[in-house]
């Protein structure tokens, strides 16, 4: 019980949650701090060929392990199931028309890349080792993701005509493809690789990522401002609720296949949080007559933040707790 | 100097959707159109804008598209029937243009 | 295709005045508006250029408007008294737009 | 509020010809423009984009320049003479403009 | 002499001073070397994000000590003094219209950052500590200065009505909270924080500021290209004897204080260089009838590179000198 | 041959290769993954910095030595003759007009700086010394070039009237200017300024250029989508038979001058590589009437992966056992 507080505190005062705490409060007392979006783009390239490249070197050096095959049908079958938990809970729980919880639902099923980035980043700081394939899964999780909400969006627009061009488009989503392929880099290049571009995608790792939660303070705190009139209290406790209930399928599904007390952290963090990357552009093309600041905002202005501040701690000790890690 | 009426149709639209409004531009025969960046703007979905983005998914583009009169009602058709529901606005204005010979 | 006439106003404004200007359009009942970045440009007070940017202070933007012709006079009251000096240009053309239900 | 017709002169341009219209505009006595960055577009060269640019070098801008209908043909003739092979589109539009000491 | 000699031929030889240099001829040559926007941005973001952090660490390591509250007092009278000297110099030494002068005025009362980080880097070549928290008194320079300058805008224009949004606007501006936030960070994550992510603000700090001292003459040559026909010999002289006069004054408050010789220094450099962050957009909302080019060629085309090139190592020179460090 | 074979396949596996690779496949499936235009002119303005520096800084070291007239006087020699083999193997080879024949030719003559500097790479990880002087012959191969080209040009298109603006424009084209500028700085500042920034432009680079060859491959992959209606095989023929008839020359021309094993591998890169940043936009000037999708697919589809996968290794195993190193 003190290790969380310790390690809640620990993480509440590391220079990233703290540069995303400086463009939360830079959004909501509007000041004009902003960074270009072109240089946003480009931190999110950076960071997702690390994690990537570094996640193949890893898997590389260790071996995939007897995991790999059955964490791959976990986070799909994550995927698959969250949105349509998220679904059930938003309309009991908030008073959100079908069409703007359909387009909310998919996001809970998807992973934020960024979340898994410091959750990875909080495990590394305390030595509590992972395997190196979880980036892989969660790049994995992204179809099924659309797909479910796909499901839920035809049922609500009561369409049967399925877009089948979208499903294409986001399964070569840029982040994706990035990822996956950032991923093959590092698998075949291995160590070698690692001490050719190190310098670059090694030490310098953490200061980019705060520079990045800087952008996403500055993202979420906006989105909040002008989209709190569009949430309920039952919406901002749906994004809170929806993390940790995510996070508790995922602990069972973690200690069913056996992962690491770091690997169950990665999934519970991967299930709790909500992409803003691959899935809002398919939910618009999908589903244009839903609010795009409804999901966005809880997304990004809500779950994302709780899961920053308070959830990547909550997981780490849960998983360490129930994996006796 | 000769000058030739032309329309110039200027459709703002989401960002996702700018490779559907091409290839559709394309099925409809159009192949001369230009894209500006859009920084930000308000609508009935509320304001936004692209640094920190917030309400819109990849922010949005306006395609300017300088036609023939005659080939107005064709492209709108077309072309916008794809797109209907993702118009943030589409509008029509007269133009002359310099070179007919490119129309 | 149904499409009703409008205005399209075009403003080319200082990015500092930028926010004033929205508050302005909201004031005066105007919520659809789009901003396209600008790149440079000349006028009374010389050449500039985003890129190396000199003599403007942080660069302009272009705010088009598109409005029914009946609520133009108010648009340009209301709002262009508080920017009306720092107005780079404000141009106003005919237009026809789709969805009409919008306006 | 009082008014002033003017033109609205649009052209399209590939970006390594900037500077020379730029020069033009001056030599005719055009000292008001605004350039706005462009994306992409569709032309008779195919398609292109800016990011992952291929069959453009260097991309291309959209010169705006709004003038008094009496020194149009000026405008067209002088500058227009230089850069006529290279001119993606020039289109004119009638407007209207505020501040009409300006021009 | 010597010493100030051998200083500034070393100062001119650096990579730095010669990036700038290069930007300078490049900019008058006409050559096409440009940096986007977006590019000059970010470098900006990560400058003011490293220069913050690193002045909160360093407080938080050797304590504020007590020169705190006198150097913050020193501050703000030089931000609020200095702007009347611009005004009063610029009415004698040139033909500028009270207009313009008053919105130039505003401009020497704040601080240029790049210039104060130029002079830092420069003491820290030479192994000259300085008061950390120096970079918290630039933060705090910028709203008296703004104060200021908006007084004689309002007895120029005779305008008795302030508008009172811009001062909230220039107060919340993004350059001043990012440099105060990132200060923040820097004090309560310590030197813990700077393990973390010193390998990107740390080490290839003085690479970008070349980058960015590139971009800075490009657009300084620019200024001087396009703006010549707006100067006359007056104002280009105003523009170098400004900053010594600055500095002097400075030099007197930093003495009175008891600032060490590194602290002297930047308060000096902070007094003579000109701001064209923050104060232009304030200037150009209060007194749109002024000429931007007049303000900003002085500002970026003459002062800054008379700093950047002469200005350091004279005021570092003289404060060896005059505190005996 | 074993060590060609050797070099290939280590030079295939590098993740300089793979991210050029990873670029290419994204883009021809149609992912929607791109490198915002600001951030990859941004990296290629740092690429050019560090390279010219660390060559100024390189030849300050090491001097001049006897080879440098000389090899400028190639360089030179090169960048005219180069241009004209081009037309005519073009003619011959391909059934361009004349007209897309010059524009293209004027690429042939010119250096891909990013060629170059994957060359260099390869050789530095190789422990193959080269001369420091050779990215400054790059640099004044530019101009040459480019006078071939509109020679060319004038001819094709019957015209006397030579736009002489267009010389000085290309003369002072940014690339040129930087490459050369920081050439000078790392010349002057030598050592001393390579400690300063060498934490930015040294043991980072190679990460960077990763991410620069991501772009690259983007590009490529697109031009070659949406330009192979343009091309035929003649045309992609050439694409590949043009580099190795460059390279045979700049052999011969480097054994006569006398440069080392890697000098002339470097020199050879720069032979066979294809131009896509001063000269397309020079020949778009020229030769509006030209379809710049000819010459750009050309350079950047097919002759710049050639180069970067099959070239450089082979122009190193033929520079090492023609110079005997
Ligand atoms: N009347 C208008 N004039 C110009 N742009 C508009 C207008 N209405 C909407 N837009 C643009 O279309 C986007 C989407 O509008 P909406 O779907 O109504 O939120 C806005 O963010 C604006 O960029
Ligand atoms: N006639 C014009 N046509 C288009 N844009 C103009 C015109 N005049 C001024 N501008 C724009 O407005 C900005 C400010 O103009 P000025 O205040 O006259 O220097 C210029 O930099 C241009 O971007
Ligand atoms: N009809 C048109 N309407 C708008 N933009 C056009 C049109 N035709 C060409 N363009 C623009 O001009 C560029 C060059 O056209 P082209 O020289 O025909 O390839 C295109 O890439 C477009 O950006
Ligand atoms: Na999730
Ligand atoms: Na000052
Ligand atoms: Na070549």
């Amino acid at each position: 019980m003190e290790d969380i507080l310790a390690l809640a505190i620990d993480n509440l005062v590391s220079p990233i949650i703290l540069s995303f705490v400086l463009g939360l409060f830079a959004a909501i007392a509007r000041s004009d701090l902003s960074m270009p979006e072109a240089i946003a783009k480009g931190i999110s390239i950076y960071l997702m060929f690390a994690i990537g490249f570094k996640g193949g070197v890893s898997v590389g050096d260790h071996g995939i392990g007897s995991t790999l095959g059955p964490s791959l049908v976990a986070g799909v079958f994550l995927a698959f199931a969250l949105p349509l938990i998220a679904y059930g809970l938003m309309r009991v729980m908030t008073r959100l028309s079908p069409t703007d919880a359909a387009a909310t639902a998919g996001h809970y099923g998807s992973v934020s890349i960024v979340t898994f980035v410091a959750a990875a980043s909080v495990l590394e700081a305390n030595g509590v080792a992972a395997e190196g394939f979880m980036i892989a899964i969660a790049a994995a999780m992204e179809a099924p993701a659309i797909i479910s909400a796909l499901w839920l969006a035809a049922r609500v627009t009561k369409q049967t005509r399925v877009d089948t061009t979208l499903l294409r488009d986001m399964l070569l989503n840029g982040s994706i493809v990035l990822l996956i392929g950032a991923f093959l880099i590092g698998l075949s290049t291995g160590q070698d690789g690692l001490d050719e571009i190190g310098a670059l995608i090694g030490a310098p790792f953490k200061g980019v990522l705060c520079l990045f939660l800087l952008d996403m303070g500055l993202i979420a705190g906006r989105g909040l401002r002008s989209g709190k009139g569009a949430l309920g209290p039952g919406a901002v406790g749906f994004g809170m609720v929806m993390p940790m209930t995510s996070a508790a399928v995922a602990l069972a599904t973690a200690m069913i296949i056996g992962l690491s007390p770091g690997g169950t952290a990665l999934l519970m963090t991967m299930a709790a949080s909500a992409s803003y990357i691959a899935v809002p552009a398919a939910m618009r093309v999908a589903l244009p007559q839903a609010n795009p600041s409804v999901s966005l905002t809880l997304a990004l202005g809500v779950t994302f933040p709780f899961n920053l501040i308070f959830g990547i701690p909550l997981y780490i000790a849960a998983a360490a707790w129930m994996t006796g890690g | 100097m000769q000058t030739q009426s032309a329309k110039r149709v200027e459709v703002i639209i989401e960002a996702p959707m700018e490779r559907r409004l091409r290839n559709a531009l394309e099925e409809a025969g159009v192949t001369g159109y230009t894209i500006l960046p859009v920084q930000g703007g308000s609508g009935r979905s509320g304001p936004w804008s692209g640094e920190g983005q917030v309400s819109r998914a990849g922010g949005m583009v306006a395609v300017i598209c300088i036609i023939r009169p005659e080939r107005l009602d064709r492209l709108i058709e077309t072309a916008f029937a794809v797109v209907e529901r993702h118009i943030g606005v589409v509008s029509v204005a007269d133009c002359e243009v310099l070179s007919a010979e490119r129309f």
